[in-house]
């Protein structure tokens, strides 16, 4: 045997003190400090970030929440709204929302009159101080109710989003200047009226349970019905791509040959995670609508496209996952005479579930937030349907998105939209923060270091 | 039976037939279940499986087949002369379809009885209205043979129906009652059920292959098109992207490509970094209270919409990197690089953010996953912490790590709004990073979403720039898949 | 010796319980087992002695097919299990699992609680019919393997969170809480105190009541404690095989002899 | 399984906010369900239209341009023959630039020196000198040139080229001069006039005229291209400019003063009329006066009304198709 | 005893190399070691033994805090190596452990070349200058380890791809490779056969000569062949330490003597 000579090329000294640090280990802890100061700061900075982010977002889209109303007595004149009398839907049902128009211009009109205030204002510039869609309002209270007709009833209407920003600070006297929409006078009886308490700016549920309106109304806007939509894309998404995902990466991790075609399938998911989303888009649209003749714009099709996409990254999360059990514990499965599906199923799969659930989670959130392919198959654009009633039409009638609503009031004119558009990205984080906490507290339950 | 109430029963009976199945199997082990091959469960599974997956095959068949077959059988009843002008059979089917599906409610809610639905003729009845009541809205009025053929057509639809309840009703049975006549206790059920669940696991690895079946095919002729229209030299080795209303565009890949790889390189250069250290820290470093928070807190980044990104790029970081590589000397650094807020840096330095959850959650986990003993292993050698984590634990790491960087990678490469609105739309090869620049993805997204003429090969390109980009990602991936074969370090 | 093919099984039942017949073993290239025969007999200590690396592990995994996980490892010749072919291809191997339990080298507890860990092999066999059964099964298993006095307290408690020797007698118990007919025990008391390697010793001497046993021990008394017969392996070949009184003391072979008496390693 | 039975519509993303206001009201008014109305561009939205008939295609195309004689071509191989042209209105393209910048008086000639690649100084063809808008024009102040003209794939890029660029660029007698350096080439020539400076004074917007917006909010300098309809919603934020001396508005638009401008169309698939409920009866009241009038809710927010809407009504109520004269 | 206080450094490192103070290991709520107060020489073998369980690795783990890598793990009390408190908070773990080696009870080889398990050590500690030193110390530390002529042909090959025996080997070679002064233990031959087993106890001899080596086993044969010292272990309490020759043949106290007679476990 060799002898254990000092003649070595230890540069440490026997018996060196513990209490001081020696040069290279100061190098080294040095080394590791940084290390982790670079570790503290990547997530200082991530959260840094994440916090920018949603501050910006809060701050820009709080104002959704709120909403200026108008508190009118209407008069439901019937020599109007029903010429012949007879109470007759049909007949009623002709008088189109033109025709309600002058109803509300001459309430606001006796309004003002009844509270004394004086303006130059004629009654029509006096109601564009409501929402376009009030008549729109009127007409369907009129239709429901058509006794109501001869009555003078109080109603509670949306004023028009010019006189809502002015209220909530984004429109002043002095922006205006320009503004063909609305005038300095419409502006001083606002102030009389709220003064008067005729309008006054309270909470917006109709934000978070409406749907959307056209652009010449965005304060009747709101993004429950695509928040539906959402949620039965997700639930389709969920419902398939977690099976399915799990499925492959099991049969790819755990019982693919090792063969060419399994090395394939493997490079083309990897590859399929690379394919833009909108190319998903083409895709939902050659197969599901034009092949499998599924409904245009319907959330089916929406969930079937985003579970495709969400698809590579559930798998390779996955694979990851199961790939990172060890050995061990297969081996201790299969010698109790366990089969390797059930070793898998009762023991790997387990062990794998914290990386399978982050898997889902970030493909969730993915799909949560994704607009592009959804554009090719008709669900970005204006799609103000109903709520829907029932789970089928929840998944086959039009609807949009959480996102491609978010895109769309983006991209309007009136600046009211804006604010909506961030109120919008609120409702779809805390939409995101719900779906993710279940996942992560499921999560939790999984994980433990062996 | 409506089809909801026959699954329903086929489930029923598939629940039943796993009672039977395992009461059976413990009955020919004369009660004792360790005579068995399997568990008992195993022969309930069978049964189950047996009564439930061809039952229901042949319905899901049945249900996409049927609506093709009525739909021939009536179509062949529409006369010729019954088509209007510049209509074609396809819409008066259509008309058909809804005066049926009227009918169906009108029978559903009372306003007809079954025998008046079969036998009304529009001759004596405004059907248009009377369907109108009740919310079905019809394009026109009912035209006789319309009306005929709708009736006839729920005529066949109905006892197309009875027959699909009466064979899924039998094949359930059969199913369950083979099955079941089958179950004794030398039945190898265990390997029978985990075979079909092989099966399954089977499918679902194929899905992929489909899909990307599906991609290439839904863009493979609209390609072929676009070749037709626009050379291939100048698209594969052309210098200038720049496509003009007028045709004679020239369209050229390379600029973008380029875009696209020194875009999403700055991005992975900000999210592999931050991604990894985040991870490395999460798990080895943190405590656990501050993983249980940091970590979800950091995968919301990745679901905040991209648009969101989009304008944080423009508005937030775009002008701040304006006021210090730009306005001259009114600028940080007193230097004039960059004159907009879009650049190849701007949307590189917010996609990388978006995309840290992508490489930090997943190579936690993985990181994780790394059995204690390996780490116990380094530290016994006097190792420190930091020297553990980057010599042992993160090469035992290295194939999920690589696989959560390429997820990102991926990601970076597929990205539209951020791109959009952080780096600009002009098409150039140049290596400063402070100038716009633009990608393939956000070029297949405008040319498809533009207005120019959808059978011009400004539009076209969209999908030869979507299939040759799908084939250079493919290359990666090849690539990305032979350097984890030949590093990877298996524990244990 | 008899000729396979003519031998009746019935006959068989009574002495031999496993024969290999010319088995061979690749890890990739490297031939790792060469050429085995051997015939282990029922309710009989089987032990395999030889230095390290010379292959006991991994002829003792060709037992009960552990070997087909891993890839890179290919098997050739016969191994007969009742004079039945294991690696035939109509043989299931969960099914000869069953039959043929294995404790391995590294204890390898499933990261679940003690009680899980024995529980789990008599769930997917289907050996209790109810939770007490259950109970007792894991009770008499915990105890069999020697276990059950430091455990009984913390049947909930994770098996990764036990000691290396606790962890060697869980997985002990665990093998044999699915009563298989042939035990593989690959070095079962190299992580265990005298004491607890008696109380194992015992227990093998037990289950040779009615098991057969294949054990692999670096401790030649331990070999010659428990077993009858003892296979003395060297470099992947099977020097020999036969009585261990008799291998103890009047080696056939040279390189036996050079071993036990602790010459060649 | 039901029909469907709401009307759906694709298209360009000008015309999508004047199709929302319709189906909306449409919606409110009539038994029909709400249309949906999709947007993603009017070639995406053509396309569909062209994929043929039935339950499974459009019904209506949104159009920012009119329909080529190639994507006809493809519709009538689909078996989508008789198409009904219906024009809507006009969109104003105008030039703004922030509200508390400088005021502008352009000509199109002002803009073909600003923003072409080459322009023609002393006689050559030299690459675009001009770095603030005083080397354009002395009578503008002198600040840099930043232009945010649309995207190539945007239908008003086309717009703004043609009437603006191509414009400035004859009026300023360059085109004649790239006629010359081309062989006489007029292609060539308007090729030469068109092709915009790639040094990042001016910039493609592919997005909409909120990114034009943000932009100008992010950087002062900025005059961007809107549509009218943009810029009156957002007098806060921007100050238009005049071109040619002409201040745009829908009345200017209409009466033809403003050059700036384009129509805006849709197409309907006269097969889908009499089967898809509600079909005409939305045509017919897009384009009544009470909507598309020049008091209707189009023109208030934006549209510049088509003197020729009767026409347009007629031509609606008896389904005239393109091309034909059924 | 003397008073660690003032206890003159020079004085101790002659003799006592390592010395406990009223040691407590709790795990959670689990007390594992009580009240040990111990002193390990220099240039001395020192074994643990014990019954499985009783807390010789939770013990031995203290020596060089590996067990701060354990969360829910507490320790109390003083542990004094050369005078110098361990747990002092100005001691770097780091640098102690790698004046205390330690060759862990299951074989714990990196995922990586045979070559890089060794090198790992010194290329962290900076022993080698360069690639021939390197490479000297690779060698010389595999032949300590009695490992070499088995892996001298495949250095570059994966460390996981030994049998049991080898890789248990291959991390004593991995421990000595740094040169440490203290080389703690846990059961280093319970996977090797006799020889191996010969070879590194030749070895321990061998480190003797300069350094002191605790070790764990569960053999008393190994304990009284290679210690001078021997601690014995019940329950958590050090029952008794002394001389290895006086505990094996004359324990004073009487569980001392029932464990090494057989008597409990
Ligand atoms: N990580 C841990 N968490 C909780 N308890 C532990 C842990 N490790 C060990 N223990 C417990 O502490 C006690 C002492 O364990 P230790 O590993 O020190 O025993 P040992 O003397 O080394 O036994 P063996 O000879 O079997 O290895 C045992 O009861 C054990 O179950
Ligand atoms: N998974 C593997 N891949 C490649 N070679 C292997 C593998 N497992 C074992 N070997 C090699 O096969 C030979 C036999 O190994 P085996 O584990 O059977 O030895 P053993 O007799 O059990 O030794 P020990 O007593 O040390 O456990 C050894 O040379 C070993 O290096
Ligand atoms: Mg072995
Ligand atoms: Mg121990």
């Amino acid at each position: 045997m060799t002898d254990i000579s000092q003649n070595g090329s230890t540069p440490r000294k026997h018996g060196e003190t513990l209490m001081k640090l020696t040069a290279r280990t100061k190098r080294r802890n040095a080394a590791e400090r940084r290390f982790q100061a670079y570790g503290i700061a990547a997530i200082a900075a991530g959260l840094l970030m994440l916090a920018i982010l949603v501050v910006n977002i809060v701050g820009n889209g709080y104002g959704a929440f709120t909403q200026t109303f108008v508190t009118l007595d209407v008069t439901l004149d019937a020599a109007k709204l029903d010429k012949k009398g007879q109470r007759n839907l049909d007949d009623i049902k002709k008088v189109s929302t033109f025709g309600y128009a002058p109803l509300i211009q001459k309430a606001i009109e006796a309004k003002v009159a009844a509270l004394g205030v004086k303006t130059d204002l004629k009654p029509k510039d006096m109601a564009a101080l409501l929402s376009k869609g009030a008549p729109a309002q009127l007409r369907d209270y009129v239709l429901e109710h058509p006794d109501a007709i001869g009555k003078t009833l109080s109603f509670r209407f949306l004023a028009n989003s010019r006189v809502d920003g002015y209220l909530k600070g984004r429109v002043t006297r002095h922006s205006i200047e320009n503004d063909k929409n609305i005038s300095v006078p419409q502006l001083d009886l606002t102030d009389q009226l709220v003064k008067a308490g005729v309008i006054e700016k309270t909470f917006n549920s109709e934000f978070i349970l409406g749907s959307d309106a056209s652009d010449q109304r965005p304060e009747a806007a709101g993004i429950g019905t695509s928040m539906l939509g959402s949620l039965f894309m997700m639930l389709v998404v969920l419902a398939l791509s977690l099976p399915i995902g799990v499925a492959a990466s099991i049969f790819l991790e755990e019982f693919a040959p090792k063969a060419w075609w399994t090395d394939v399938i493997e490079v083309n998911i990897s590859n399929l995670a690379a394919v833009p989303s909108i190319v998903f888009g083409i895709l939902g649209l050659a197969v599901f609508i034009n092949y499998m003749n599924q409904p245009m714009s319907a959330p089916l099709v929406g969930g079937l496209v985003l579970t495709l996409m969400t698809l590579p990254t559930i798998i390779i999360s996955t694979r990851a996952a199961l790939k990172a059990v060890p050995p061990s514990i297969r081996d201790a499965a299969l010698g109790v005479g366990a089969s390797k599906m059930q070793a898998v199923f009762h023991h790997v799969l387990p062990l794998a579930a914290p990386g399978i659930l982050t898997g889902t989670i970030i493909g969730l959130a993915q799909a949560l937030g994704e607009t592009a392919p959804l554009l090719l198959i008709g669900m970005v654009g204006f799609i103000a349907s109903n709520p829907p009633d029932s789970l089928a039409a929840g998944l086959m009638e039009p609807n949009s998105a959480m996102p491609a609503q978010i895109y769309e009031w983006a991209k309007r004119a009136d600046p009211a939209f804006y604010e909506r558009a961030w109120g919008g990205i609120i409702i779809l984080l805390v939409f995101l923060v719900t779906m993710n906490t279940l996942a992560v507290i499921l999560r939790r339950r999984f994980e433990r270091r062996w | 039976m409506p089809t909801f109430w026959l699954v329903v029963f086929v489930f029923a009976l598939a629940a039943l037939g796993f009672l039977a199945g395992r009461a059976r199997a413990l009955h020919s082990a004369g009660g004792n279940a360790r005579d068995l091959h399997s568990l008992p469960n195993y022969y309930g599974a069978n049964v189950l499986l047996t009564t439930l997956v061809p039952a229901l095959l042949v319905l899901g068949l049945w249900l996409m087949i049927q609506p093709s077959v009525v739909q021939y059988r009536v179509s062949g009843m529409i006369p010729e002369q019954a088509i209007p002008e510049n209509s074609t059979l396809g819409l008066v089917m259509m008309d058909v379809h809804q005066v049926a599906a009227g009918l169906d409610l009108a029978v559903d809610e009372g306003a007809l009885t079954e025998q008046e639905a079969g036998t009304i003729r529009t001759e004596f009845t405004d059907l248009r209205a009377r369907l109108g009541e009740l919310g079905v809205a019809l394009g026109s009025d009912v035209r006789p043979e319309v009306l005929q053929a709708a009736q006839r057509y729920r005529a066949i639809d109905a006892s197309g129906h009875r027959n699909m309840v009466i064979v899924v009703t039998l094949l359930a049975l059969a199913g369950l009652g083979f099955s079941w006549q089958h179950t004794n206790k030398d039945f190898r059920a265990r390997n029978v059920v985990e075979q079909g669940i092989y099966a399954l696991l089977v499918l679902a690895a194929l899905l992929a292959i489909l899909t990307t079946i599906g991609i290439v095919l839904s863009m493979f002729f609209e390609s072929i098109s676009f070749f037709k229209l626009h050379s291939w030299t100048d698209f594969f080795f052309g210098g200038t992207w720049a496509p003009n209303f007028r045709g004679d565009s020239e369209l050229s890949i390379l600029p973008l490509l380029w875009g696209t790889l020194y875009i999403s390189f700055i991005a992975l250069l900000v999210a592999v970094p931050v991604g990894l250290f985040a991870a490395v820290y999460l798990s080895e470093y943190a405590n656990g209270h501050v993983r249980a928070f940091a970590k979800p807190l950091l995968e919301i980044l990745a679901g905040i919409p991209t648009i969101v990104y989009g304008l944080f790029a423009l508005l937030t970081v775009g002008p701040a990197l304006v006021s210090v590589f730009g306005n001259g000397p009114e600028g940080l650094l007193g230097v004039d690089w960059m004159s907009g807020a879009t650049s190849v840096l701007t949307a590189g330095l917010v996609m990388g953010i978006m995309l840290i959850p992508f490489v930090s959650s997943l190579s936690d986990d993985i990181i994780n996953a790394v059995p204690q003993t390996m780490r116990d292993g380094s530290l016994g050698l006097g190792a420190t912490k930091s020297e553990t984590v980057r010599q042992v634990v993160l090469p035992a790491a290295l194939p999920g790590i690589v696989g959560a960087i390429l997820l990102a990678a991926s990601r970076a490469i597929g990205e539209t709004m951020i791109v959009v609105m952080g780096a600009g739309a002009i098409a150039k090869f140049s290596l400063n990073p402070l100038e716009s620049m633009t990608t393939i993805t956000t070029r297949i997204v405008s040319q498809l979403t533009g207005d120019t003429d959808f059978a011009s090969a400004e539009t076209l390109v969209a999908f030869a720039l979507g299939i040759t980009l799908f084939v250079l990602t493919l290359g990666l991936n090849v690539l990305a898949l032979y350097i984890v074969r030949k590093y990877r370090e298996q524990y244990e | 010796m008899y000729d396979i093919a003519t031998t009746e099984k019935t006959v068989e039942q009574q002495v031999t319980k496993i024969s290999a017949r010319d088995v061979q073993v690749y890890y990739g290239e490297s031939h790792a087992i060469k050429d085995v025969n051997v015939d282990i007999e029922d309710k009989t200590v089987t032990a395999f002695i030889g230095p390290s690396g010379c292959g006991k592990s991994t002829f003792l995994r060709c037992l009960n097919r552990m070997n087909d996980t891993i890839d890179i490892c290919k098997v050739k010749g016969e191994i007969l299990l009742d004079g039945e072919n294991i690696y035939d291809p109509k043989v299931d191997p969960v099914q000869l699992r069953a039959k043929v339990g294995m404790v391995f080298q590294k204890p390898n507890p499933f990261p679940k609680s003690i009680y899980d860990n024995i529980a789990y092999g008599p769930r997917i066999h289907g050996l209790a019919r109810n939770k007490a059964e259950l109970d007792e099964i894991v009770e008499k298993s915990l105890r069999r393997g020697a276990i059950w006095n430091e455990v009984k307290d913390r049947l909930d408690a994770p098996g990764t969170g036990l000691s290396g020797g606790q962890q060697q007698r869980l997985c002990i118990a665990r093998a044999i809480a699915t009563e298989p007919e042939v035990l593989l025990m690959d070095e079962p008391c190299s992580a265990l105190d005298p004491i607890a390697t008696a109380q194992v010793e015992e227990l093998i001497d037990e289950l040779r009541q009615n098991y057969s046993v294949v054990i692999v021990t670096h401790s030649m008394q331990q070999a010659a404690r428990v077993s009858q017969k003892t296979a003395f392996f060297h470099l992947g070949n099977l020097v020999e095989f036969g009585e261990t009184g008799q291998i103890f003391t009047n080696p056939e072979d040279p390189r036996t002899e050079s071993y036990i008496t602790g010459r060649i390693g | 399984a039901a029909a469907r039975d709401q009307v759906q519509i694709a298209g360009s993303s000008t015309v999508l906010p004047y199709a929302s206001i319709v189906a909306e009201a449409f919606g409110e008014n009539f038994d029909f369900p709400t249309p949906v109305v999709e947007s993603g561009g009017s070639s995406a939205g053509l396309k569909r239209f062209c994929e043929g008939v039935g339950e499974n295609t459009i019904d209506i195309a949104n159009a920012s341009r009119r329909i080529k004689d190639k994507e006809i071509k493809t519709c009538a191989e689909n078996g989508v023959t008789d198409i009904i042209e219906v024009r809507i209105g006009y969109d104003g393209i105008v030039f703004a630039s922030d509200i508390n910048g400088n005021k502008f008086e352009f000509t199109p000639a002002d803009w073909y020196k600003a923003l072409s690649d080459k322009v023609v100084v002393d006689g050559k063809i030299v690459d675009n000198p001009n770095t603030t808008w005083k080397d354009v024009n002395p009578a503008f102040p002198a600040q840099p040139i930043q232009a945010f003209v649309p995207g190539t794939k945007h239908g008003t890029r086309e717009v703004f080229e043609d009437k603006v660029i191509l414009a400035g660029c004859e009026a300023t007698g360059d085109f004649d001069a790239f006629k010359a350096a081309n062989g006489d080439d007029k292609k060539a020539a308007e090729k030469a006039c068109i092709a915009l400076r790639t040094d990042g004074k001016s910039v493609d917007i592919d997005g909409d005229y909120t990114e034009t917006l943000a932009r100008i909010g992010s950087n002062k300098d900025g005059i961007g291209v809107f549509g009218l309809a943009f810029y009156e919603n957002n007098t806060d934020k921007l100050q238009v400019a005049t071109m040619s001396g002409v201040v745009p508005s829908t009345e200017t638009i209409a009466s033809g003063e403003y050059p700036v401008s384009r129509p805006l169309q849709f197409y309907i698939k006269k097969a889908h009329i009499g089967v898809i409920p509600g079909l005409k009866e939305f045509a017919e009241f897009f384009v009544s006066d009470e909507i598309a009038g020049p008091d209707g809710p189009l023109a208030a927010y934006g549209l510049v009304s088509d003197p020729e809407l009767a026409k347009t009504q007629e031509a609606v109520a008896d389904e005239v198709v393109m091309g034909g004269n059924m």
